[in-house]
């Protein structure tokens, strides 16, 4: 048995899903957030298995192409080598999980200062 | 100046202008403020009055003059298309006629906020005029819809203690009233556009459309229902005391003498003369629900105590006679009821502003409250009577001609008529024996007209010649010098409209003519024609007859 | 390139990791602990990363994620002292129970759609997944969104200083005598403690 | 060099700006008094935007590599961001200094906001999407819990912010779904991979391609529901509207909203474009027709029972977003309705823009810091107090009712007729019963303002005054009564902007 992208892209939905059951259960803006990390990180794993299994039109076992050829048969005319559009953007979200935890962190912190407390459900004056 | 190239814009948009220069008119220069509204309003009435004359740089087509007509929004098909004909003639005028006279009147009552009064009469001047001779629908939706602001405003914010109830009642009954049409008027345009490939919301374009009987009905009942809840039919009608009940003296004139009119004109010019054929299916409906209108307003009228509920009951009343009328299609019955319109304009305007100057010396609008009135305010009553009588249709006043013209108009109508034992032929066809029932409406109507007469001189004989019980009524003032500048024009209109109906049917009638000749030939080919899918209808249906001469009076009237 | 059976080794302990280390983040009642497993599940993340031939992400899922944000995290839970570790008792608003089982059955559905998909894998070059080659994708056809991304920093930056910072609020902190926790609307009800001056600053 | 950057010229312009704020804010001695800047900025970039549509296309210098695409949609919604921004930042200016909250922060935040906004109406790759959303969102998350000692700000602020990433991170899963199956980021790579056109070898994985893609467009339109506040993921608009500053709702509520109807378009439009996916019977245009009747029903239903007017104002924006939804359930449709869809919602998001900055200024303008107009009761008897800021909500107020002849009205009018002209009666006699029941929420706050008076000892909004305000709200008003009464000039432009979007 080997390893195909259908396994990784399963293992990346059960995370996906952790880490959603995560953000609606808990109660803890922190642990909201880091469900909220799971979920991207989830993505991530999707994102550069997928980028793994690019289809190209070099078949398995044949000669390594040369790069160009490989972007070239992408359909990428990019002076870069191998399509890495997967990777990419995995390299983007990790960046903006970044900046978001650093936000929502001074949210929650901001809020804690008022509240004394980072329960979500502390937040409720505003009522529907 | 000479504005008659645009005498229509001017009209439209003058009142408008002015309400906005008013809001830049210090408040502490009140004096200003209402000589600025009554000068502009006196202005504008003097302008109106030019479309008497004669045929000044009319367009002869379809009977319409002072035609102005430009592309608005072009990507829609949507113009600026205005233009007056023989029936909103008269409409126009009143409005002119009534605005300075309201404004006048009220500036004795309404004391606060006369600003924002004058400029939401000025404005809504502006949009009721601008309804009346839209011959764009779409122009006309924007105008009808415009109005509703300023009335609300009038009623809910110078009305009296339930005030907002009945102001939201009115905007919300009307707001909704209109939308359907707004889809009626949409799709109508999108099938004329499917049609010719062009979009337009003209009125004079869409005339050339036709539709099956099942589709008619439903945009003609889209229309009716708007219509309907301004005129305000029964059962439709139930916002119409409330308003008139908490709006001011003046709003409460304005309400009845003009924007009522607009519910009538509409289902006169759009709803029967775009729909000729559904029109003609519910026609008979029509006309029991206006004669149900007539006996029912009259009846509730009877057992009213309050003075301007009383009014606003009898409105109903006088608006089923404008329905019966319009719905007769004959000659008669048409100008009847376009005079009707203008002489309920008068003579409710004029009740309503003579309550209100009862309400003012009183604070109370409750009819057991006051007796003997003829000795305390001798001229009061005088004028009370005079007006009482016009309402009633006396002869010699302008409501004998216009009730008497419906009544002739309906009985004479082979229009109106029910099938009966409907047979199907061979060939699938129905034929079925028809029964003129014109004749019952007409009793009917006759019938109200003497409920009328009952509990208006009830009153009438209760409050001025009945037994004094109340001491406060023992020192009345009587009419002062503002009353009687508001009621002179109302009486000397009265009975110009009473003694020389002819000067004013002769602009009537030619345009009821043309615009029945318009309305039959397009009911014969629609009938003639059905088909599953809409069609156009040929353009020459849509030429009227060459109209008669100026002053040569119309056929078929007695 | 590892063969097959090294690599199916290698997932197969990975996924474990991260799936243990994944619910292990979102069930712990304490949060310091759920940090610790979102940093377990980080190092698993970065593992199978290598195994799909991904060395630049790898490192920078180490150096961002580890270096930064469960850092950050760790931080402010440090910050929040006993705060942090807020329960989960108590009925919410919202049931909770009806979204999370609605996430769940998405999840498998997902996950059953998904496994069948199975293209062959393709051969790729020694330089894939380099820091050369990703590197140089980044500042070639991908530098308009990277720039893009250094707005969004600065925003993020901006943001999470006008959110958090603030001198009144400092002295708060230090001397622990913020807003009454009593009164749960300690500003809205009363406005003269708006930012800025008035009795915020008096009540410290 | 300035060839290959015209194109980008309104985001660098709004890029650039944003940072000069910021730099200004670091060395000025006093804080605040960036708003008229902040201001021209967004008017500079708007109408840098329009300049460039003038000059003509093609637009691409080779620098955008199908990240962006700068079309003439693109430049119609930048100018519409840029009108809204801008006036947005004017109302804060009269409103941050009315309420002791101005530091420098507040402005270079809705500068950068404003610039995702103007990436994501030009993204054309999901990647480009996300980024361009997420710096959109940080900006505005920071801008909502910018009232730092305000408790419900803080919570509006925690709320959007959890809710907001939530919606990214399904967003991004639907997004890594569709590069898994495609290989393509960018939409017209995604679309091409997956509804190739002529010859194609046999794919053993078709089916497991065609039912991924169906997810990941579930998952994505989720997230677009949420960015554009539709039910069933409306949750979190009323109160972060509520707890926001009213500043930052004034801007959350026109240009997010735009950005949001921009790039939903655009994604659906090109992704999920082609027949199968946007068949008018079973394709997502069907879902969003549903989604678009609870949208604007729910949306009037709850606003009819508030009393806070911010909060009934939150819920009249969903509703609003489900008269949107109408051009956008429209929009795939071929034989010009497509483009006159698109054109519709282009027109509403405009009309809309003015007629809500001007709502929201009346509000700020009704009250002062203290007594700030918050509910209905608030506002009784603000006629006599102030009848400027009644006469002005007043009139905003009626152009989102749609009463003629403001700009509410004419593009409520243009998406039914669009309705109308497509066959869908039934849709648009919702929309026209959904206004009408609209009017009477509307009309609670006339009739509070004009018609009643406060009661004794109650809370009552004192009205503040403040120069910006007041123009922002004359300027709004003339766009208002621009786009009722004339409005050919922008629906020629509306629709030369929809041509290319639509299919």
């Amino acid at each position: 048995m080997t390893v195909t992208l259908g396994h990784y892209l399963a293992l990346a939905s059960v995370l996906f899903t952790t880490g959603a059951v995560g953000f609606l259960v808990r109660r803890n803006a922190l642990v909201a957030l880091m469900s909220i990390e799971l979920m991207l990180n989830a993505v991530n794993l999707t994102l550069v298995a997928a980028n793994r299994w690019q289809p190209s039109m070099v078949p398995a076992g044949a000669e390594p192409a040369t790069p160009e050829a490989l972007a070239a048969a992408a359909g990428y005319a990019s002076q870069s080598a191998i399509a890495h559009h997967g990777q990419v953007f995995a390299f983007f979200v990790i960046a903006v999980a970044a900046a978001e935890a650093a936000v929502g962190l001074a949210i929650v912190l901001a809020f804690y200062r008022l509240r004394k407390t980072i329960r979500t459900d502390a937040a409720d004056t505003l009522k529907g | 100046m000479n504005t008659s190239r645009h005498l229509l814009s001017v009209l439209v948009w003058f009142p408008a202008l002015a309400a906005l220069a008013t809001l830049f008119i210090p408040r502490q220069a009140p004096k200003v403020m209402r000589a600025w509204a009554v000068g502009s309003s006196l202005f504008l009435f003097g302008q109106s009055l030019q479309l008497l004359i004669g045929s000044t740089h009319s367009v002869q087509a379809r009977g319409f003059r002072f035609v102005e007509d430009h592309a608005w929004i072009p990507s829609l098909g949507i113009r600026y298309h205005l233009a007056v004909d023989g029936i909103s003639l008269w409409l126009v005028l009143l409005t002119t006629f009534l605005t300075p006279l309201t404004l006048y009147v009220s500036f004795g009552t309404i004391r606060n906020k006369q600003k924002e009064f004058i400029a939401a009469m000025l404005l809504l001047q502006s949009a009721m005029i601008g309804a009346f001779v839209s011959l764009d629908l779409f122009l006309f939706y924007v105008f009808w819809e415009l109005m509703l602001v300023p009335m609300f405003l009038i009623i809910g914010v110078f009305g009296g203690r339930n005030a907002v109830y009945a102001a939201v009642k009115f905007f919300l009954y009307t707001f909704a009233g209109s939308v359907g049409m707004l889809l009626a008027i949409l799709y109508m345009v999108s099938r004329y556009k499917g049609l010719t490939g062009n979009y337009s919301f003209d009125y004079l374009d869409l005339l050339r459309l036709a539709f099956p009987l099942s589709t008619e009905k439903w945009l003609f009942l889209a229309f009716a229902v708007a219509f309907a809840v301004k005129v305000p039919m029964f059962p439709l009608h139930t916002w119409l005391p409330d308003a008139h009940t908490e709006a001011p003296t003046g709003g409460s004139i304005i309400l009845a003498a003009v924007m009522l009119k607009l519910g009538t004109y509409g289902f006169l010019r759009f709803g029967f003369g775009l729909f000729p054929f559904a029109s003609h299916w519910i026609g008979p409906t029509v006309a029991i629900l206006a004669c149900v209108g007539i006996l029912y307003g009259a009846l509730v009228a009877w057992r009213q105590h309050d003075f301007k509920k009383l009014v606003a009951y009898s409105s109903v009343s006088h608006l089923g006679f404008v329905m019966l009328g319009l719905t007769a299609r004959t000659p008669a019955g048409l100008s009847g009821a376009i005079l009707q319109m203008v002489n309920h304009g008068i003579s409710t305007g004029a009740l309503f502003l003579l309550v209100g100057v009862l309400y003012d010396r009183r604070h109370t609008r409750d009819v057991g409250e006051f007796g003997g009135l003829a000795k305390v305010m001798p001229w009061y009553a005088a004028v009370f009577v005079v007006v009482t009588m016009s309402s009633i249709g006396l002869p010699g006043t302008n409501g004998f001609i216009g009730e008497f013209l419906v009544i002739t108009g309906s009985f004479t109508s082979d229009l109106l008529r029910v099938s009966y034992r409907c047979m199907v032929q061979g060939d699938g066809s129905r034929q079925c024996e028809v029964a003129s029932i014109g004749p019952l409406f007409a009793m009917l109507a006759s019938f109200g007209v003497v409920v009328g007469a009952v509990y208006m001189l009830e009153v009438v004989q209760k409050v001025f010649f009945g037994p004094n019980r109340n001491p406060k009524n023992a020192h009345l003032p009587d009419l002062n010098p503002r009353e009687w500048t508001g009621l002179v024009p109302l009486l000397a209109m009265i009975f110009a409209v009473g003694l020389f109906p002819t000067y004013f049917r002769a602009r009537i009638d030619p345009a009821c003519e043309s615009f029945l000749a318009v309305y039959n030939a397009r009911r014969t080919a629609i009938a003639q024609n059905q088909r599953e899918e809409p069609w156009l209808l040929d353009e020459a249906l849509l030429t009227p007859p060459p109209p008669a001469g100026p002053q040569g009076p119309a056929g078929g009237h007695p | 390139m590892p063969s097959s059976k090294v690599e199916l080794v290698a997932f197969g302990l990975l996924s474990l990791l991260a799936v243990g280390s994944a619910v292990a983040t979102i069930s712990y009642r304490s949060a310091i602990r759920c940090a610790v497993g979102l940093f377990f599940h980080i190092l698993s993340l970065a593992g199978l990363y290598m195994t799909l031939s991904a060395h630049f992400l790898a490192a920078v899922q180490l150096i961002v994620y580890v270096g930064a944000v469960v850092v950050l995290f760790v931080f402010v839970i440090m910050l929040l002292g006993p705060a942090a570790d807020a329960p989960d008792d108590g009925a919410g608003r919202t049931p909770r129970w009806l979204g999370s089982g609605a996430a769940v059955c998405v999840g498998a559905l997902s996950a059953m759609v998904v496994l069948s998909y199975r293209p062959e894998r393709v051969l790729r070059p020694p330089s894939y997944g380099t820091l050369r080659e990703v590197g140089g994708y980044l500042f070639g056809p991908a530098v308009l969104p990277f720039e893009l991304a250094s707005v969004l920093l600065t925003a993020a930056v901006v943001g999470a200083f006008a959110v958090a910072r603030g001198h009144h609020d400092k002295v708060r902190l230090a001397t622990g005598l913020g807003p009454d926790a009593n009164n749960p609307l300690p500003s809205d009800q009363a406005p003269a403690a708006e930012d800025g001056e008035g009795p915020s600053g008096g009540r410290s | 060099m300035i060839q290959t950057l015209a194109p980008l010229a309104p985001i660098l312009l709004m890029a650039f700006g944003a940072v000069a704020l910021m730099l200004i804010d670091a060395f000025q001695d006093e804080e605040g008094g960036l708003a008229m800047p902040a201001a021209l900025v967004h008017f500079v970039a708007g109408s840098t935007a329009l300049l460039l549509w003038k000059r003509g296309l093609p637009l691409d210098s080779g620098l955008l590599h199908g990240y962006l695409v700068i079309d003439k949609t693109s430049l119609f919604l930048d100018a519409v961001i840029g009108l809204g921004g801008g006036l947005a930042s004017l109302l804060a200016g009269g409103y941050l200094h009315e309420h002791k909250l101005e530091r420098g922060e507040y402005y270079p935040l809705l500068g950068f906001a404003s610039c995702g906004a103007m990436m994501l109406v030009s993204a054309s790759d999901t990647l480009m999407l996300f980024v361009a959303l997420e710096t959109m969102s940080l900006g505005v998350y920071a801008m909502t819990g910018y009232r730092r000692t305000s408790a419900r700000a803080l919570e509006a602020a925690l709320k959007y912010f959890l809710l907001g990433s939530f919606a990214a991170a399904l967003l991004l899963a639907g997004a890594a779904l569709l590069y898994t199956v495609t290989g393509h980021t960018d939409f017209a790579g995604i679309a091409q991979a997956l509804h190739p056109t002529g010859e194609q070898p046999p794919d053993p994985f078709l089916v497991d391609k065609a039912r991924i893609s169906i997810l990941a467009m579930l998952l994505i339109l989720a997230a677009l529901a949420f960015k554009v506040g539709a039910v069933p993921f409306h949750m979190w608009v009323p109160d972060t509207y509520e707890g926001a500053p009213t500043s930052t709702t004034a801007y959350m509520s026109v240009v997010v909203k735009t950005a949001a109807f921009g790039v939903f378009l655009r994604l659906m439009l090109t992704v999920f474009g082609d027949a199968g996916s946007a068949s008018s019977a079973a394709g997502w245009p069907a879902l969003m027709a549903w989604v678009a009747v609870l949208t604007m029903t729910v949306g009037n239903l709850a606003a009819l029972v508030q009393t806070s007017v911010k909060r009934m104002l939150a819920y009249s924006s969903i509703a609003h977003a489900g008269y949107l939804l109408v051009g956008v359930v429209l929009a795939p449709r071929g034989g010009g309705v497509g483009a006159v869809a698109v054109a519709s919602v282009l027109f509403y998001l405009l009309a809309y823009t003015v007629s809500n900055v001007g709502a929201f200024g009346a509000l700020m303008l009704a009250g002062r810091r203290g007594a700030e107009a918050v509910s209905f009761d608030d506002l009784a008897g603000l006629g006599k107090r102030h009848p400027w800021a009644a006469f002005a909500l007043t009139f905003f107020l009626l152009s989102l009712t749609g009463v003629p002849p403001t700009a509410g009205f004419f593009g409520k009018f243009y998406i039914v007729r669009t309705a109308l002209d497509s066959g869908l009666g039934l849709l648009a006699a919702i929309v026209v019963v959904n206004s009408a029941v609209s009017a009477y929420y509307y009309l609670g706050v006339i009739v509070k303002m004009f018609m009643k008076d406060p009661a004794p000892g109650a809370t009552r909004a004192q009205p503040m005054a403040s120069g910006t305000i007041f123009f922002t709200l004359v300027g709004a008003a003339l766009g208002v009564l621009y786009l009722g009464l004339l409005p050919e000039r922008v629906l020629s432009l509306a629709l030369a902007a929809a041509e290319r979007a639509a299919p």
